[in-house]
């Protein structure tokens, strides 16, 4: 099965292509045959492939799959090639899987939409995009996957294309994702000139077995600009500090979009490509204590907006924010298996919740507003149990999925030696649990305050789209069982023994071994805190609702700076943008273009117009100012002659 | 006595030609021309070209200053340059052109060393003004221009026919 | 006797031309003088057989050292023949049509044309002087030929006037040429100058004044300024003439005297010229840029490309000589095409001249308008014409000799040149024709004949240029 | 199959083809339609030859036809072609570019037709002739003789500003190419006067048997740069582009910007480097300067121009910028990413200046204001036009990408805060042509007439397909491209590496070496 | 008597005639002055020739007469013909044609 990974990228290409030329014609039923077929396949392909795997002795799971060379010119080859290790192998079924399931819950949510055939054109080139990203072989085929979801995360994002804050926000997302892909492009041609080459397989080894060129830098040194150069790329990407802008706003996108793209894969792309240079970060402490730091004042962060916002969308784009900023502190800290592993939890929860809010919208024709809902639980019971079984997941209550993922970051920073990462992540899960839980409680309970228009055709979602709710609610409630920490003593972690050959090249450092008491008793302190959230957001907004406005006129300052998400985008805007529009506009166009140079240039031919004018003058028709200008001409000769002589 | 003839000559013809740009009406121009052609006539004879002081003043003074004459009587007698000079500004430009023309030309041409040009061909020892030696130089050496300018003749006649002859 | 006479058949046909036309003159019809105008170019042809009769001698002179027989007067005959059998051609229909038609026009552009090979071939500054003169009588006259006409008479005025005032220059020049070295034949103020060692001042004086005549007839700045009225006020075919003729003309005498009687002064003309050809150039293009009589704007051209020929007589070498004599011809060629062009279009009283009345003619008369646009291409040096190889080999003349400033200078102005050309072509392709324009009148075939031939000429001049150019640099002094 | 004087075959086809339309008679268009496309397309067939039996293991010159030209006692000047690496595709360009152009104006062109195809055939001999020839005249003979039909195509056949334009852009290039004139005449008589032939004068200045001082050499490379860096064009020279591209119509701005930017540029490659090595590597960082001025400077300006063709102009500024870069950056990557990003240009833009005579030719205005909300009338065009805007933002998997990462690769061995700020071009690129996608296309259809707007039929996908299927094959597998340069591009990497020693003014050994191997700087 | 003295004399008068040219508006008048050019060169001619001892410096006055009268044929049958067409000798007035 190993043999034709290949295939599995190019299902979803050839869906795309399919859908995105002759979709126009093609019935919706051929179109969802076509989209969720292929996806579907390429799933059952990736699980072979990692059956395959994983039927293969550990130090054996790197598999290098070489096509054709892409480019080459001189040293700088990059082929197209296919890795398939324990790391993307985790990425590839999470992708393929997941993404299959979006697929199907697609068919239901999208059913009247106009521009169907496009929507899963986008979606399949994303997920043929997103596939090579993972599974390149080497830095720069994984920038083409890198840019290609870039580009289908535009497209769906403008999917609505005649709506302006679509079309906004699905440039936004490119330009600034742009901003990041130049870091990462930087970070490559580091690279190629450290190591010569642009295989992964090739640097790493480099990286491992040459320690007198790469020792554990203790300063900034290449690895660590390598690494900074990385991560940049990655906060565009995974929308860390500063270049998150872009997520909330891509919520414009169907919100199938939302969960297969800008919560469950695409946006963690960035994590997996850190984890994926594992070799280089581990050696560069201070590019690590970087990523570490952004990503937990990143989640901190975006769970504060998170706290009030009422889009029931934008609620979860900044909880997915804060939780990629989870699983950078993880990769931060140097737990990268964490990372993965609240990688892969996230997508299953996320997605559910993403899915789950989109049956609600989908319920109240439109809706997104959480004030203008409430009461939802009979309306759309299974869309309610689902979901709040995410909420669950995601607050980290035992025994779902997301505990065991947050739960293992967190104990790794203090593990690790991060005390601060550590705190700062116990506060933000309180907030996660509070955020999530209003949300639900707003959606759910309470009084409807929903229109009556709304209300009318308020129903429960087609079972196109409620299996792929139960499917991942399942996953979300079991999902964290592959890797099971090591207090419960239920066996060994097997999701980091699985994961170790991809990070055996990176340097481990040697860690004080802790008690598995201390490790339960942060596990306890973690689920309290969960606790904690929910109960406050139980008692604002299910006991005492009103109490949630008189909470916001109390720290009114506090609350408008949460609310307008801490003037980042005016900020942005008035520091970046207008700046660069307007001085483009005025002084280099205007002034510098049309005026200087062009002035110049016009400026010369005017002159020879107006020396024209002047010399023609001279020639006034009067014959003897001619016979002047001749016996002048005679004296000049004559005094030339003498002169020069 | 011959520094005496040339100043004598050469200050009639100065003056005279100094009169030709001075004197507002063209007629007495003419004539101060005519008298500054027989002034320069006086100094071939002194400088013993007695042909070519003859021919002076029969052809030159005699021949094509009269027809200046005729002409200026023909077309406006004794006109005067009616109105004011529009181009003043060039009359005293020209005037200072000639000063400095004048003051380049003087020095070389005081330096003009005659012994070291050159006599090559045709020196004539005993005085040059014979029409002897004239002819035979005129018909041996310079025939072609001599042949030729006949041309030029034809074609002054052929243009002033074909410009003055009234309308047919 | 040895006289020699055979070297003037040419000349000798063109004169007893001459005199048979005004023979005939009386008793013509005053609707046949075209056959006057035949019979001039018939005469131009018969001379031109002359000439290739005896063309294979080798360098001698005749009529003691006046009439030099050698490859450049033989080159420079050639080429005086051909323009005046062209414009006698472009004439007649002209001439009919302003009823000027007379005899005497073509027997005046036959005598001109024996007084530039005069020039051509003069041996001796008094025969180049008389020379001159005949040229310039005759085309005095022929400026002022429409008589009526006060442009006509304003032209032959001031032509006439500054003329002879710029001969008196010459003159003077060569009396004190005279003076210092005892001679007026080339090849003996040579090689006294060079025997001298140190030069009389007089004779750089002179030289000087030699430069302001010569100056005037290739109209060099600032000798420059009766060129524009005269051109434009000179019927057309005479302008034609007259931008090519006695250019040529002038420019044949100027390097003849240079190159065979002042060589040892190379060192002082080049300095002096350098500067001229700059002020030539640049003048010329500069008030080109600002003209709307297109008459007058070849004018300013002419003007330009005497500066371009000088840039060739700068580098004082066998190349830039030979690029000079090339350069001519090419001129010649595209010049008197584009005037062609220019006559054939104009109406009555020559009017129709200016830019506007060029608006829309790529449609309305097509062959003309492309034949003129690639002339004018040609006289822009764009390649693939006549004009880019001409100015290629001038330059690269100049730059041989190191002259690159002035080569640089030269290049720019042809930039601004092509300003102006292209002007031309923007009027006839690039806007639309106003409403109600008469439609120019279709050219008469023989016209049409010559500026096909010039057409292909100035191609075959730009693509396959060795036989001219090998020609040009045979026929250069030594 | 071997073809005899293939070169002249394919450079001359085109002219021959017009001589022979200027036989067809004026009212017959759609023969003389048919006959201008059939001989660019036999061009194109022929040009396929080329890169088919290309040999691209040598470095040298192939298919050399060299016959002598102009014989006299003083000049020789061959009619010497040839092709290597570099030029072979972009003859390729200019074959497969015209039968497009050529298609295009099928109906926009109304009035004076027969001119029109005939200006546009001796062009595209023109394009071929400069990329083929190897004698220096001959060079330029073609360089300018191509100015005169892409001066009518301007005037006769532009906007309403045209003449401006095409004044401004005739006299803007010849004013540069004519010093290169002068250069070339200077160069052959210090080579002693023998020869003009490029192959010939290069290896004397490589054997060392011509030694030009150093400040002639600064000139002589100074007098073919302007010629060039106005073509390219080069900031602060590039002013010209935005007029002669706004008023071009759509053919003349196709191939004004698909091929005839590109001449600047090769010229760089064919002349500049190889013959003024020392002088290349004393210029290299002002040149890279302007080059990245050039880059930002004419992203920004794009990014805020009203008018669509203005835009794509002002782009091109940015993108030959990088080119530039590239190749003065005397790096592999560099040189063989400027020659991959002349291609991934004249594509690209190529087709973004047919998209905008598309929707002109429908809406007589280009605006950007004017439109919004098209992609619901026109989804077809709108997808298109997309895929030409990723390619031109060097979206990864279309051709842009593989030219832009070359060419940054290659500064960066150079120099990494050139490579750093060229980068920043990859955003604003973005930037610019995203806005302006968002504001033709998306959106609400705020403007009427934009609701009933056709979308593009038969022909016109015609035209695109085979520019978007280019654009996907150098973008998915450009080796074989990237292949047949290498070999070329050594030839002159090598001739600048070894040009001059340390004392050149310009860190030469840095090139050498490969600077990670000794640790970072 | 030195041949500098007629030298001067010379180049004196020939400058008078060139001042002249300038000077004088009328068309006659300009003829005048241009004849006095001639003239003054004549005078050098016949100088030199003497000085020098040489025939050939007279040789050239009877050319320059001849070409004198030829161009005052002409001259003067211009000035017949603008005296006619616009009834003035002035040069001044003859300037339709300029710039």
């Amino acid at each position: 099965m190993i043999d034709f990974i290949w295939i599995i990228p190019l299902l979803p290409l050839a869906g795309a292509a399919v859908n995105g030329l002759l979709g126009k014609r093609l019935p919706k039923a051929v179109i969802s045959l076509v989209a969720c077929g292929t996806s579907g396949m390429a799933f059952l392909i990736a699980i072979g492939a990692v059956m395959d795997l994983l039927g293969r002795a550990p130090d054996e799971r790197h598999i290098l799959r070489t096509f054709y060379t892409w480019i080459a010119s001189g040293d700088f080859v990059a082929r197209a090639e296919f890795l398939l290790d324990p790391l993307s192998a985790v990425m590839l079924l999470v992708v393929t899987g997941v993404g299959f399931v979006i697929h199907i819950y697609s068919i239901g949510y999208m059913h009247a939409e106009n521009g169907y055939y496009r929507f899963f054109a986008y979606m399949n080139l994303f997920l043929f995009s997103m596939l090579i990203l993972i599974l390149s072989g080497n830095f720069l085929l994984m920038f083409v996957g890198w840019e290609g979801v870039g580009l289908c995360s535009y497209l769906l994002i403008g999917y609505y294309f005649e709506k302006r804050s679509a079309g906004d926000a699905g440039k936004k997302a490119f330009i600034v994702n742009r901003i990041g892909d130049v870091g990462f492009v930087l970070g490559i041609f580091l690279i190629f000139a450290t190591f010569n080459s642009l295989d992964f397989a090739e640097v790493f080894r480099q990286i491992a077995t040459e320690t007198h060129r790469f020792p554990v830098e203790s300063g900034v040194g290449i690895l660590t600009a390598i690494g900074l150069l990385l991560f940049v790329g990655a906060t565009g990407k995974s929308a860390q500090l500063p270049l998150y802008v872009w997520l909330p706003d891509a919520m414009e996108g169907p919100t199938p979009v939302s969960a297969l793209i800008h919560a469950a894969t695409m946006v963690t792309a960035g994590v997996y490509m850190v984890v994926r240079c594992s070799p280089i970060f581990s050696r560069a402490p201070i590019a690590l204590a970087v990523v570490a730091a952004i990503g937990i004042v990143t989640a901190l962060f975006a769970a504060t907006i998170g706290l009030v916002q009422s889009d029931i969308k934008r609620v979860l784009a900044y909880s997915t924010v804060s939780q990629l900023g989870y699983m950078f502190a993880a990769a931060g800290v140097g737990a990268f298996s964490a990372g993965i592993f609240h990688l892969m939890t996230h997508a299953f929860f996320k997605a559910l919740l993403f899915l789950g809010a989109g049956s609600v919208i989908h319920a109240l024709g439109g809706e997104q507003d959480l004030t203008r809902m409430g009461g939802m639980r009979k309306y759309i019971p299974v869309t309610h149990a689902t979901m709040f079984t995410a909420a669950l997941a995601i607050s980290g209550i035992f025994p779902l999925a997301g505990f065991f993922s947050k739960d293992e970051i967190l104990w790794s920073a203090w593990a690790h030696g991060h005390p601060i990462v550590w705190l700062v992540g116990l506060i933000t899960a309180g907030m996660t649990a509070f955020y999530m839980f209003r949300l639900m409680f707003l959606a759910f309970h309470g009084q409807e305050r929903f229109s009556d228009e709304a209300r009318h055709h308020l129903h429960e979602s087609p079972p196109s789209m409620t299996m792929p709710l139960i499917l991942l609610a399942v996953l979300s409630i079991v999902g964290g069982l592959v890797g099971l920490p090591a207090w419960l003593n239920l066996g060994s972690n097997r999701f980091f023994k699985f994961m170790e050959p991809s990070l055996a090249l990176a340097y481990q450092p040697e860690h004080e071994e802790l008690s598995h008491g201390l490790e339960l008793g942060f596990a306890g302190i973690s689920v309290l805190v969960a606790i904690i959230g929910i109960w406050i957001a139980y008692g604002i907004y299910v006991k005492r609702p009103q109490s949630a406005e008189a909470l916001a006129t109390r720290t009114k300052g506090l609350y408008r700076l949460l609310l307008r998400k801490y003037y980042v985008d005016e900020l942005y805007d008035r520091v970046f943008v207008n700046p660069t529009v307007t001085g483009s506009r005025e002084t280099l166009w205007k002034g510098i273009d049309m005026q200087i140079i062009d002035g110049t240039v016009n400026g010369v031919g005017r002159a020879i117009m107006a020396s024209a004018g002047l010399l023609k003058g001279v020639q006034n028709g009067h014959v003897r100012s001619y016979a002047a200008w001749i016996f002048l001409g005679a004296v000049a000769v004559l005094f030339g002659l003498l002169m020069l002589r | 006595m011959e520094k005496f003839l040339f100043y004598l000559f050469g200050g009639i013809a100065l003056l005279a030609a100094i009169n030709v740009v001075a004197l507002r009406r063209v007629f007495y121009s003419a004539i101060s021309l005519i008298i500054c052609l027989c002034a320069l006539s006086g100094l071939y004879m002194l400088l013993a070209a007695p042909f070519i002081a003859a021919v002076q003043v029969i052809v030159y003074a005699g021949a094509i200053m009269v027809l200046f004459l005729f002409v200026i009587m023909l077309l406006d007698p004794f006109s005067a340059s009616t109105g004011q000079d529009k181009k003043r500004l060039l009359s005293y430009a020209a005037i200072l052109l000639g000063i400095v023309a004048l003051s380049l030309l003087y020095p070389i041409l005081k330096a003009y060393d005659l012994a070291s040009a050159p006599r090559n061909a045709g020196i004539v020892p005993g005085g040059t003004g014979s029409v002897r030696h004239l002819g035979e130089v005129l018909f041996n050496d310079y025939l072609l221009p001599f042949e030729v300018i006949s041309v030029l003749i034809l074609v002054a006649i052929i243009g002033t026919v074909v410009l003055a002859k009234r309308r047919a | 006797m040895g006289i020699e006479y055979s070297p003037l058949i040419p000349q000798l046909v063109l004169v007893l031309a001459g005199m048979l036309i005004m023979l005939l003159e009386p008793f013509t019809a005053p609707e046949r003088k075209s056959r006057l105008g035949q019979i001039a170019i018939v005469a131009t042809a018969v001379a031109a057989y002359g000439l290739k009769l005896q063309s294979n001698h080798r360098p001698h002179a005749i009529f003691h050292g006046m009439f030099l027989v050698d490859a450049y007067t033989y080159f420079f005959q050639w080429l005086f023949l051909v323009i005046t059998g062209i414009s006698a051609l472009l004439s007649m229909r002209f001439n009919e049509r302003e009823s000027i038609n007379r005899g005497e026009y073509y027997a005046l552009l036959l005598f001109a044309c024996s007084g530039m090979s005069l020039m051509a071939a003069s041996g001796d500054l008094i025969l180049t002087f008389i020379g001159i003169e005949i040229l310039s009588i005759a085309t005095y006259i022929l400026a002022g030929f429409k008589r009526d006409d006060v442009r006509s008479n304003e032209a032959s005025l001031k032509y006439f006037l500054l003329g002879s005032f710029a001969t008196a220059f010459l003159l003077y020049g060569i009396a004190l040429i005279y003076g210092s070295t005892g001679t007026t034949n080339y090849l003996a103020i040579r090689q006294l100058a060079s025997l001298q060692g140190s030069v009389q001042v007089t004779t750089l004086i002179g030289m000087g004044l030699l430069l302001v005549g010569f100056g005037f007839k290739v109209a060099l700045v600032p000798f420059h300024a009766w060129a524009p009225d005269v051109y434009e006020g000179a019927p057309s075919p005479v302008t034609a003439f007259m931008t090519v003729g006695p250019k040529a003309a002038g420019f044949a005498a100027l390097v003849r005297v240079l190159v065979q009687a002042l060589p040892g002064l190379g060192r002082d003309w080049t300095s002096i010229l350098w500067i001229v050809a700059i002020l030539t150039m640049t003048l010329g293009n500069v008030v080109a840029v600002r003209q709307t009589n297109v008459k007058r704007m070849l004018a300013y051209s002419a003007i330009a490309h005497a500066g371009y020929v000088l840039v060739g007589i700068v580098a004082n070498s066998r190349t830039g000589f030979g690029a000079v004599l090339f350069y001519l011809v090419v001129y010649t060629v595209m010049n008197l095409g584009a005037f062609c062009i220019v006559v054939s279009l104009s109406h009555k009283g020559d009017a129709r001249v200016y830019l506007d009345n060029y608006t829309g003619l790529g449609r309305k008369a097509p062959f003309a308008a492309a034949a003129l646009s690639l002339f004018l291409i040609s006289l822009a040096g764009i390649p693939l014409t006549g004009g880019f190889i001409g100015k290629f080999y001038l330059f690269s003349a100049a730059i041989q000799k190191g002259y690159i400033g002035l080569a640089i200078i030269a290049v720019l102005n042809s930039v601004l040149s092509v300003f102006y050309y292209f002007r031309l072509m923007v009027i006839m392709y690039m806007r639309e024709p106003p409403e109600g324009q008469p439609d120019p009148d279709p050219i008469s075939p023989p016209v049409m004949a010559i500026v096909a031939i010039g057409v292909v000429g100035i191609l075959w001049l730009g693509i396959n240029p060795a036989m001219i150019l090998n020609l040009a640099a045979n026929s250069t002094l030594p | 199959m071997e073809i005899r004087n293939i070169l002249s075959l394919v450079t001359y086809l085109p002219a021959a083809a017009a001589i022979l339309l200027l036989l067809v008679p004026r009212r017959a268009e759609n023969a003389i339609r048919r006959c201008a496309l059939l001989a660019s397309l036999a061009t194109f067939v022929l040009s396929l030859y080329l890169a088919y039996h290309f040999d691209a293991a040598n470095g040298g010159m192939q298919y050399v036809e060299n016959v002598p030209w102009i014989r006299t006692a003083t000049y020789r000047v061959g009619h010497h072609l040839g092709i290597d690496g570099i030029s072979l595709f972009l003859v390729i360009l200019t074959t497969f570019l015209t039968p497009l152009a050529i298609l295009s104006s099928w109906q926009s062109i109304t009035k004076r037709l027969k001119p029109y195809m005939i200006s546009l055939l001796v062009l595209e001999t023109g394009m071929i002739g400069v990329f083929c020839a190897l004698d220096l005249v001959l060079f330029y003979v073609f360089w300018e003789v191509m100015l005169i039909p892409m001066y009518f195509l301007i005037g006769i056949w532009g906007g309403t500003n045209r003449i401006y334009a095409a004044v401004k852009f005739i006299l803007y290039t010849m004013a540069g190419s004519l010093l290169m004139l002068l250069a070339i005449i200077y160069l052959f008589f210090v080579s002693g006067g023998t020869t003009f032939d490029l192959v010939e004068i290069t290896q004397f200045l490589a054997s060392g048997s011509l030694q030009l001082s150093r400040r002639e050499e600064f000139w002589l490379f100074m007098a073919f740069l302007v010629a060039f860096a106005i073509k390219v064009p080069l900031f602060p020279f590039h002013t010209w582009l935005p007029d002669a591209h706004v008023e071009a119509p759509t053919a003349g701005s196709v191939i004004l910007a698909g091929v005839l930017l590109k001449m600047g540029t090769y010229g760089l490659l064919r002349f500049c480097l190889p013959l003024f090595p020392g002088a290349a590597l004393a210029a290299a960082p002002s040149l890279s300067i302007l080059a990245l001025i050039g880059i930002i400077y004419g992203a920004l300006v794009a990014m805020v121009q009203p008018d669509l063709k203005k835009l794509v102009a002002y782009s091109s500024v940015s993108h030959m910028g990088l080119v530039v870069l590239g190749i003065f950056a005397f790096t592999t990557q560099g040189l063989a990413g400027s020659t991959v990003q002349m291609l991934n240009h004249g594509l690209s833009t190529g087709a973004l200046f047919l998209l905008v005579g598309m929707i002109y030719d429908r809406r007589h205005t280009r605006m950007i204001s004017d439109f919004g909300g098209l992609a619901h009338a026109s989804p077809v065009l709108a997808s298109m036009f997309l895929v030409v805007t990723l390619s031109s933002i060097g979206l990864p998997g279309l051709n842009g990408f593989v030219g832009e990462i070359l060419v940054l690769a290659g500064t960066f061995m150079q120099n990494r805060t050139y490579a750093a700020i060229a980068a920043l071009g990859m955003i604003l690129g973005a930037v610019y042509m995203l806005w302006m996608y968002q504001r033709v296309f998306l959106g609400k259809v705020t403007n009427p007439e934009n609701a009933q707007m056709k979308d593009i039929g038969l022909r016109e996908r015609l035209i695109l397909l085979p520019i978007l299927a280019a654009m996907l094959w150098i973008g998915v597998y450009s080796a074989p491209f990237l292949r047949r340069m290498d070999a070329s591009l050594q030839v002159v990497q090598q001739r600048v590496l070894h040009a001059r020693g340390p004392e050149g003014g310009f860190r030469v050994e840095q090139l050498r070496a490969f600077p990670g191997r000794e640790g970072s700087r | 008597m030195d041949i500098v003295h007629y030298l001067i004399l010379s180049a004196l008068l020939f400058i008078i005639g060139a001042v002249g040219v300038i000077f004088k508006r009328n068309v006659i008048s300009i003829f005048l002055c241009i004849e006095l050019m001639l003239n003054a060169v004549n005078l050098s001619f016949v100088a030199f020739s003497s000085f020098l001892s040489q025939v050939h410096g007279q040789v050239f006055v009877f050319f320059v007469m001849v070409v004198a009268a030829a161009e005052a044929a002409v001259g003067l049958a211009i000035t017949i013909v603008l005296q006619r067409n616009r009834g003035t000798l002035s040069v001044d007035d003859a300037d339709i044609m300029k710039w």
